[in-house]
């Protein structure tokens, strides 16, 4: 049975200390405020897993949560650097982060073999690129039937996934409109998979061919409105792009970073309240 | 037209790469506007896939990020995407992979991961994405990337994604690798060693402001073109483009929380 | 770009003796029209492929069109027996028929792997089955991190794969609705794809998450109404459950069925025809 | 209740062990009608999946193939069938598989592949489909057979799919294999051994008629229970059910075509 219940609550029970954690969701339905309530929460050593790590990681990682990372491309999307993310790997602050690194089709391909619960995935890939030398997770097979070689990617399977999407129903059925990226994947290749939704309906109508998370592989759901933001929710709110933006400077100094998190992330109750503080500030 | 930007000429000359029916996978940036440029002006339907997985996307704005509404809005479809990179990067769909980097050298392989050394970086850069496949698999790419000495290396810090290097033949790789360089003094393309050479330049920029900001000792292609400076036509739909994305990217964003 | 031409067109310029074929639609969306043409121009020493040969390939084995046969299931669902199929196996009528024969979770693996031009597809199957002493496509690897073994069966790519869609528009663009199973996949393993459709419209609308075809995978489109018949289309037409109740009857005497074949497909010009041949036996 | 055929025995008996919210993968016949009366009785959310592709479907009447419109219609969502294979079942998402076959060994092992050798075959089957991996990978399987000794054999002519077969343990098979085989004449359920023995009866049918309908030497479990007969809701969903279907199925089909 998939459990309804407040965001705060999904996290303290679900996400333990030293959880492999992937918060997927491809510049769509980035789900912001399950990253901030880890962080309320005080979470440790985590190993992060995430294609983009995007803001939310950056946060996370410059908060001293990470353990580990597994990842393919870490920026700040037609920005720049992660700054938080590039001080943790080049001068250890506020800790050192183990990182293990891939392309976005090694990525795929371990999030896809994790959702079929097959061990490893397999790709022609890692071509002509450093990667394998630096991350023993890349190896190479041989086809069993014309001996070419190809490149192989330990399965992903994370102690717990968390996705934002449009909305559930109150048997825990998610339905995912727009771009999808990994999420699909991420989400069948957890252990327990958490949402939150911009909102909870009575029933879902039929999705035919659309995305729809079935209730059975859904742990635990969170009504949280806004809950993507400043990553977007297709048909319900754009992606902030000045946000983005003005992160880039937020990031760059350890003190302003520390300074923000602490004013509107650890200083609030939830996520209405980080909007609230946000707006306030602002203002 | 005499009063256009470097970045206008770069976007301009990727732009006129493209043809009509090409299948493009796309990057943010320049990558982006150029491509939009083609479909609005010579190739109408050019067919866009950008690596969140959208297919066929024709926005009326240029995206901030790979993953915007607008792509998906105005897509053919959207698919999953690992379906992009197995389905149709690694299965050989794609006809033009865009790509730039911090660095490149002369084979034009590309470091978009570290400067430094890996364990203990200088500067830790956002790494692959999609590089490595998208350098292996597409059919063509072409690179897009402003010349400088610092960027354009006799020797990479780490090898991202691979161009013309020793043993691509034997590789695994299903596409030709990088067919040109677009940069910003001129237009660069592979000599039969795979080297990249100047192959054609920009009005008013003359070879020796090319070599200055080229690292390695560049050799100029025998019988180098003159790319024609953008025309009016082409001036005014980019800049129409870049005007209506600006319009569009000032819009506030309203959240359904009070 | 892709071809807008009449089926007899499409199967006459792309389909040639000894060729591959995959004509996929799992219970929905057959394309039986095609398979028909097929029939019509008088195709030899084909490799038929598909998970479910259902009537239409009982039909193409019974006229001697078939050389070998990779399937994962040959009956006529919810009726029995398909006899055409039993016939060329079990007594060699009217050829002798190659079998590769899997499970459909294999053959699932294989179209997978030949949409993503792997050599071969993955699986955690064939597990306490005798097939695999049987098919020596099926083999088994050893998993690079866990040692675990694992099958493997070669990558399906077929020379043609043949579908039935509901709408194409001008471009090539394939629109398809409702149970797709392995369509897709058998779609983009193809060399070339041939798509009959009940309409053609001018553009489609944006499919969203929906199921498309883009038109640079599409070799060629023609038009076909009915093209699915008794098989069905969503949204258009329902399955015609009593005339695979019928084919029964039709199919299981070499006589009746030879005789069926000559009148109803042999005998008419086209698909069109070919139903009204049908209602004018049935009036 | 007095008036009710073996087959409503049946299916009302496989349809009770079914219970609310499990996930089920459903073929074609008795299983579907067996889930379908279980959803419309005594759990409501029974979860549907078709290996066609449908996942939580809640048709008002039954299919007649594993792909009709109805399954699709009713469904939560339709995915590629391949996702139902890799993603659902061997993932270990399904609670009861079910299966039959033109033959069962005493292990629960099946065949529906071929009588006969399999190269010449006496009598060629349709084969496989999706059982090997329902077997091997369904946390429980239910098989569904009517008992007759040619059904119910000392050794099968080929082996589709896996039942308590020696080796299971370490195959990689990550279900616990058939939990129960219901027939017309009683309920089997493996013992220690992994044999299947009679541990359920029906009212009114003795332990010898099973005996006599099953081919190897059929033990009686310790204890065994007896089923009570069809109840009067049962009965009546499970007509009503039947009689939609019948009418539903009368319709003519109109195909867009003159």
């Amino acid at each position: 049975m998939t459990e309804i219940l407040p965001l705060s609550e999904a996290i303290a029970r679900h996400v333990p200390d030293g959880a492999s954690v992937a918060l997927e969701g491809f510049t769509h339905l980035i789900p912001f405020a399950a990253g901030h309530e880890l962080i309320r929460q005080g979470r440790r050593d985590l190993h992060l897993i995430r294609m983009t790590p995007d803001l939310i990681y950056d946060q996370l990682i410059g908060m001293g949560a990470a353990r580990r990372l597994t990842f393919s491309w870490g920026g700040n999307p037609g920005v720049g650097s992660l700054h938080r993310l590039r001080d943790a790997v080049e001068k250890d602050w506020p800790r050192p982060l183990e990182i293990d690194e891939h392309s976005h089709a090694g990525m795929a391909a371990a999030y896809r073999a994790g959702a079929a619960r097959l061990p490893f995935g397999l790709l022609r890939g890692y071509i002509g690129t450093d990667l394998p030398a630096h991350n023993p997770n890349i190896r190479r097979i041989h086809c069993p039937y014309t001996g070419e070689e190809l490149a192989t990617v330990p399965a992903l399977n994370p102690d717990v996934t968390i996705l934002h999407a449009q909305r559930a129903d109150r048997h825990g059925n998610v339905a995912i409109e727009g771009i999808i990226g990994a999420q699909r994947e991420a989400a069948l290749a957890a252990r327990f998979l958490i949402v939150t939704v911009e909102e909870i309906v009575n029933e879902l109508p039929p999705a035919m061919n659309g995305v729809l998370l079935p209730h059975f592989v859904v742990g635990a759901v969170s009504h949280c409105p806004a809950g993507a933001w400043p990553s977007y929710a297709q048909g319900r709110y754009a992606r902030d792009n000045d946000f983005y933006l003005r992160w880039d400077d937020i990031a760059r100094d350890r003190g302003r970073f520390s300074e923000w998190m602490r004013r509107h992330v650890q200083g609030t109750a939830d996520h209405r309240a980080f909007i609230q503080s946000l707006r306030r500030a602002a203002a | 037209m005499s009063d256009y930007s470097r970045d206008e000429m770069m976007t301009v000359a990727a732009a006129r790469m493209l043809w009509n029916g090409c299948v493009c996978f796309v990057g943010i940036g320049l990558p982006s506007a150029a491509c939009n440029l083609a479909r609005l002006t010579h190739a109408p339907d050019l067919v866009l896939i950008y690596e969140s997985g959208t297919i066929g996307t024709r926005p009326t704005v240029l995206p901030l990020s790979i993953g915007d509404g607008e792509l998906a809005e105005t897509a053919a479809c959207v698919v999953p995407l690992p379906d992009i990179f197995s389905d149709y990067l690694q299965a050989g769909r794609v006809d033009v992979g865009f790509l730039g980097a911090a660095q490149i050298d002369r084979l034009g392989n590309l470091n978009s991961t570290v400067i430094g050394p890996y364990a203990k970086p200088r500067t830790r850069l956002p790494g692959a994405g999609g590089a490595p496949e998208i350098a292996a698999h597409a059919k063509q790419v072409f690179i897009v990337m402003k010349a400088s000495p610092r960027s354009f290396v006799t020797a990479l810090d780490f090898q991202t994604s691979g161009g013309h290097f020793e043993g691509r033949s034997k590789s695994g790789a299903r596409g030709g690798g990088p067919a040109v360089v677009v940069t910003d003094v001129g237009i660069l393309k592979p000599q039969a060693s795979g080297e990249f050479a100047l192959a054609a330049a920009y009005p008013g920029i003359p070879a020796d402001e090319a070599r200055a900001a080229i690292g390695w000792k560049l050799a100029i292609a025998p019988q180098p073109e003159t790319i024609a400076a953008p025309t009016a036509v082409e001036l005014a739909a980019l800049r129409a483009l870049q005007a209506r994305t600006a319009a569009a990217h000032r819009e506030p964003v309203r959240l359904p929380i009070q």
